[in-house]
């Protein structure tokens, strides 16, 4: 604790070493009031998101995509609109798609009803499970299930079974011999999962990836050297992937589609957050210069 | 108009008190919600209903880290292997022979229970040790796969030549400059007497922070959307504040 | 063929036989390791320093071994050039993953033995926070009882010998105790992080020394960068030319892919090899921590 | 098994060619003849100074002042791996001086058999300081698996202990600021590395010294001397060198290629050898042209 001399404080060294609760008191009351009365906020695409759009979006009719859902409830607030953007995307485009998990044995349970709901929205092609799209559920070994999908991806998940026959047995499996003819791997995580893939993946295949903001810097080089095709980050990625869609999908032509969910929800108060800590470093720099100023304690 | 289904209206207490277990029922919600609050209180101080939601917490964790263990580790890949599995047709099961070698791994990873012992402590080394170098031996793989691509990609054109144009040229020159300089921040041995070598590493310390200042904002964004995301929880999904998604 | 291969081939009847094979290695094993603790203690540090190279020398020839692509069928796979009989080596690899996973598995028990020893201890001595340790007990012992429950009856239904009807308890009760519950507070924990970034980054980002100057512009552009409403302030500016460059989202671009990432980099390769030596120390028996003193 | 086969078989060996395994090899050897040359003339080799190390004794000796205690956490690796090991070793020699001290310490464990190294270190350094009575067994604990729930835990612990001196070693993740908030909270030294570069940042933000990137690997060379780490710091020294140099080269060489056009032969190359190809990128891509060439030394 800092012991003062002088009775009274002046206002600079009451905001110099200012109590954090009053801090923490601010930032609750400023996303709660956002939270419950968002605005709606204008975008610029981020290139890295718009390159794994893009090449997502120019897949044809009956392409395959390998999917694999790291993101449990601790990353809900990117991870789930990254993932809903991205179901609509492939559900518009007819891509079928498998989906395999590592992060937690409950993670199935939590994104089959997220994707029944959007299979149901006007524009989703009404995606069946079994049909359109397979979920290879829960693998409790990162290594093998990793190492086992490039050696032999139909070995990896023949025992996976879907209404009492193996999924591989599935029109979605039909053609698929090899992880290569999947045109695109696309891991949605919130931990580093990727890096085995970056250790595993053989260069023929594609890999796309849809992270939390804060493993973008580490994956960013990967995005740099080519290892990825393309990166999605945070909810500002989901919002830029909700924003594309849109793009392709606007609201005047196609009324009743659904682009946008909580990657524009969430945009508003994250950037009233973000304005407050800029605001907080701002007052507390003043504060340190005018007390070095009045010859107080630097 | 919105508070109609909120906290504030009676329907919101009669649905609560109705202890409706199905998934997503406020009484389910209430749950997470108040052992929410107990966390967020460390905030303020740390204080008994913190206490309690940690031990609470760490509890569980604990708890299902054994459940986790015994469904997804000890079943499937030690006892499934050792006890194989005869075929079954209805279900198209192939029948796995049994492994009784697996057995040996009992006894070889229970020696770690000897590290309370004086005598014998030592023999708590051999499982920790065949742990520890399967882990060792991975590394040549992961440091081949992992850096190495990368330091490949340094290699850039620099002459502003062909397809390559002037700022893409400075651009390239920028990353393999930076590149050596923070590198050169990381050898120890070498006694930086030279001044040149001394202001290198200094330059490659304030681009170290470069990289740093960059995680910090990419970061701060992360965090903040979870707290939102939390506080969404709590005022739209459990108090019905607003208008959901 | 099956004698070399270890293995016996099951049958619904022959559980028996299994589980004694197994009872008989798990026994062997046993009397072997207890031959171990008598032996002279110079011979100590070689043989854990043995059983510490021969694991890593598995993963060392999987690093080596040339492999090809086969045909098999339908489906490609992976095999090595040199089979080592009977198996492959992809085999053998799998088997490793497994040994390292089940012996952790395992030595879970000790940890668990840690914490029971710790708040037993307290609850048996009145502590301050007895009441606390009991809860902490009763926690663990709800969500062992009530996830190995809901798991053998999970199993139960797969083989149909019983229905998700009948365990309707059961599976309502885990998924209290899992989903609204631990993973709730797993979620509140992490979104903590949020106050203390705030906290952390009023302290630290003041002008202070050249480093936390340039720290704290950095991430002050990149965060920016991030936010729609930061761009719309330099959005006058034209959208290529050179005058672009200072469009604060090409700026953040610019930082993260030509300062950041190769600063990162430099410094993830020295952890890289770092990493690579302390490997091969403990490899060569000769890191003080692992090998016997 | 056909020639293409066998040939197709140093598919592993990736996009580089040879070049990769050899780079590898190449390390090795380098660390390997570092721990040689160091262990014959030990005492030849000077480090430069590490600030947060010095710091280690003074936050053990403010903890001893206040009687309060110190508190280790070596981090959250999810196996026993070298990390763990390497952040045991530098705790060792904390645990020491406290122990000269009879300084109380917490050492919490993420990895039960991390848990189980910490643990016979701990046992082995009070024995070896001559006070295997002050050893209390529970100081070294198992806490939790799960990554919230431990830092939940270790908040608490922080709060509740008042802990004087605090020390995060090995690898951390998201959970690295609810610790070193918690612990600045109680106003604690705290002194922190990590191998999870992304953390570093909070750590210098919430932390007194904090050990940058491999400063952490240095860290037990640093404080103990033996010739055998010195050794490998210096051969992974000559790596870090073999590449800048490398990366110098390769930058004058790749630059003179790209001026040139790409032959039939080399896209060929490239198809048959699986470098990746992006929509809207030139084909193939511009850095490959440096491995290309090399690539056509071993194949003729």
């Amino acid at each position: 604790m800092i012991q003062e001399p002088q009775t009274e404080k002046n206002i600079w060294q009451t905001l110099y070493a200012i109590d954090r609760r009053w801090l923490y008191l601010i930032l609750i009351i400023v996303v709660s009031i956002l939270v419950v009365n968002p605005i709606t906020v204008p975008n610029v695409v981020d290139p890295a998101a718009k390159s794994l759009y893009d090449y997502l979006s120019g897949l044809e009719e009956g392409d395959f995509v390998y999917i694999e859902s790291d993101w449990t409830n601790s990353t809900r607030g990117e991870s789930r609109g990254q993932f809903e953007a991205l179901m609509r995307l492939l559900m518009r485009k007819k891509v079928r798609f498998c989906i395999s998990t590592l992060g937690d044995p409950q993670i199935p349970d939590i994104i089959r009803p997220i994707i029944n709901q959007i299979a149901q929205e006007p524009g989703s092609n009404n995606y069946q499970e079994g049909q359109d799209w397979v979920m290879a559920g829960y693998f409790p070994n990162l290594e093998a299930h990793v190492s086992g999908l490039v050696n032999n991806i139909r070995n990896a998940v023949k025992d996976k079974q879907f209404a009492g026959k193996s999924i591989v047995d599935t029109p979605v499996f039909e053609g698929i011999n090899d992880l290569s003819d999947a045109k695109c791997v696309v891991v949605i995580t919130g931990s580093s999962t990727i890096n085995l893939w970056y250790e595993r993946l053989r260069a023929k295949t594609k890999l796309g990836l849809m992270c939390t903001a804060v493993m973008s810097g580490e994956n960013i080089p990967y995005y740099v050297s080519r290892q990825l095709v393309g990166i999605v980050i945070g909810a500002k990625g989901a919002f830029d992937f909700e924003t594309l869609l849109a793009e392709e999908w606007p609201a005047d032509e196609y009324p009743d589609y659904t682009n946008y969910t909580s990657g524009r929800r969430y945009m508003s108060p994250l950037f009233f957050a973000l304005m407050l800590l800029i605001l907080a470093v701002v007052v507390g720099n003043i504060a340190m210069i005018q007390l070095k100023k009045s010859g107080g304690r630097s | 108009m919105i508070f109609a289904q909120s906290v504030f209206s009676p329907q919101w207490w009669q649905e609560l008190f109705r202890f409706d277990t199905a998934e997503g029922s406020l009484f389910r919600i209430t749950i997470g919600a108040i052992l929410t609050l107990g966390l967020y209180s460390l905030l303020y101080r740390e204080n008994k209903f913190y206490r309690f939601t940690e031990h609470v917490f760490v509890g569980l964790a604990t708890g299902f880290s054994v459940v986790a263990i015994v469904k997804e580790v000890l079943y499937p890949q030690w006892w499934i292997p050792m006890m194989g599995t005869p075929a079954n047709e209805t279900l198209g099961v192939e029948m796995m022979p049994a492994h009784y070698l697996y057995g040996a791994l009992l006894p070889l990873a229970c020696l770690a229970f000897f590290v309370f012992s004086k005598k014998h402590g030592w023999l708590s080394r051999i499982p920790l040790g065949i742990i520890v170098g399967l882990w060792a031996g991975q590394q040549l793989n992961a440091f081949q796969n992992r850096f190495l691509p990368q330091i490949a990609d340094q290699a850039r054109p620099i002459l502003p030549v062909g397809e390559t144009t002037v700022p893409m040229a400075i651009n390239n020159l920028i990353v393999v400059v930076t590149w050596i300089v923070v590198l050169s921040y990381f050898v120890y041995s070498f006694e930086q007497q030279s001044k040149f070598l001394q202001r290198t590493s200094m330059v490659g310390r304030w681009l170290l922070m470069v990289g740093f200042g960059a995680i910090f904002g990419t970061t701060m964004m992360t965090r903040f959307v979870l707290f939102i995301d939390r506080a969404y929880f709590l005022l739209i999904e459990w108090l019905r504040l607003g208008k959901p998604l | 063929m099956e004698l070399f291969a270890f293995t016996i081939n099951r049958t619904p009847e022959n559980w028996a036989t299994a589980l004694l094979a197994a009872v008989l290695v798990i026994f062997a094993t046993s009397i072997l390791l207890f031959g171990l603790s008598r032996i002279p203690s110079n011979m100590r540090r070689p043989l854990v320093g043995l059983f510490v190279f021969i694991s890593g020398l598995f993963w060392i020839l999987d690093w080596a071994l040339p492999r090809s692509r086969v045909q098999e069928g339908a489906t490609t796979s992976v095999k090595t050039l040199i089979p080592i009989y009977p198996y492959d080596y992809q085999e053998v690899i799998n088997v490793l993953v497994n040994v390292s996973q089940v012996m952790s598995g395992i030595i879970l028990a000790l940890g668990v033995l840690s914490i029971l020893r710790v708040h037993f201890k307290k609850v048996f001595k009145g502590d301050r926070d007895a009441f606390f340790s009991i809860v902490l007990l009763g926690s663990m012992a709800a969500m062992i009882v009530i996830g190995l429950w809901d798991w053998i009856a999970t199993n139960r239904e797969a083989v149909g010998m019983s229905t998700p009807e009948a365990n309707e308890t059961i599976h309502t009760a885990f998924s209290i105790v899992f989903l609204d519950m631990l993973q709730i507070l797993d979620a509140a924990m992490f979104s903590l992080i949020a106050f203390f970034i705030l906290s952390a980054a009023y302290r630290a980002f003041r002008v202070r020394s050249i480093e936390a100057t340039i720290m704290m512009a950095v991430a002050l552009i990149v965060l920016l960068g991030f936010i729609p409403l930061a761009m719309a302030l330099t959005a006058g500016l034209p959208a290529d030319g050179f005058l672009s460059n200072f469009r604060i989202e090409n700026m953040k671009t610019w930082i993260l892919l030509n300062m950041s990432t190769p600063a990162l980099r430099a410094i993830d390769l020295g952890l890289g090899l770092g990493l690579l030596a302390m490997a091969l120390r403990i490899l060569l028996g000769i890191e003080k921590g692992v090998a016997v003193d | 098994m056909g020639e293409q086969q066998v040939l197709e078989s140093f598919l592993q060996y990736g996009r580089y060619g040879w070049l990769l395994m050899l780079t590898t090899a190449l390390v090795v050897a380098y660390l390997l003849v570092g721990i040689v040359l160091a262990r014959k003339r030990s005492g030849a080799v000077t480090i430069r100074r590490i600030p947060g190390l010095d710091q280690i004794d003074e936050a053990v000796g403010r903890a001893t002042e206040t009687a309060r205690p110190v508190l280790m956490v070596p981090g959250l690796s999810g196996a026993l791996d070298g990390i763990a090991v390497q952040a045991l070793t530098i705790f060792a020699s904390i645990i020491r001086t406290a122990a000269r001290f009879s300084t109380p310490i917490r050492l919490l464990n993420y990895h039960p058999a991390v848990y189980a190294v910490a643990q016979e270190i701990a046992k082995d350094v009070y024995q070896t300081e001559g006070v295997p009575d002050k050893y209390d067994v529970d100081s070294v604990r198992f806490v939790s698996d799960r990554q919230f729930a431990f830092a939940a835990a270790v908040a608490g612990t922080i709060q509740r202990d008042k802990v004087a001196a605090a020390f995060y070693m090995g690898d951390f993740y998201a959970e690295s600021l609810i610790m070193a908030e918690n612990a600045n909270m109680v106003g604690a030294i705290q002194v922190a590395a990590t191998t999870q570069f992304t953390q570093t940042p909070f750590f210098i933000a919430a932390c007194d010294y904090v050990l940058l990137g491999d400063e952490f690997y240095a860290a037990s060379a640093y404080l103990g001397r033996e010739p055998v780490l010195l050794g490998s710091l210096v051969g992974a020294d000559w790596a870090k060198l073999t590449f800048m140099a490398f990366a110098v080269v390769a930058l004058v060489v790749h630059s003179i290629q790209a001026s040139r056009p790409l032959t039939d032969q080399d896209r060929q190359r490239f198809e048959e050898y699986g470098t990746p190809v992006l929509p809207g990128q030139e084909y193939p891509q511009r850095n490959e042209y440096f491995f290309n060439w090399i690539n056509r030394i071993p194949r003729g």
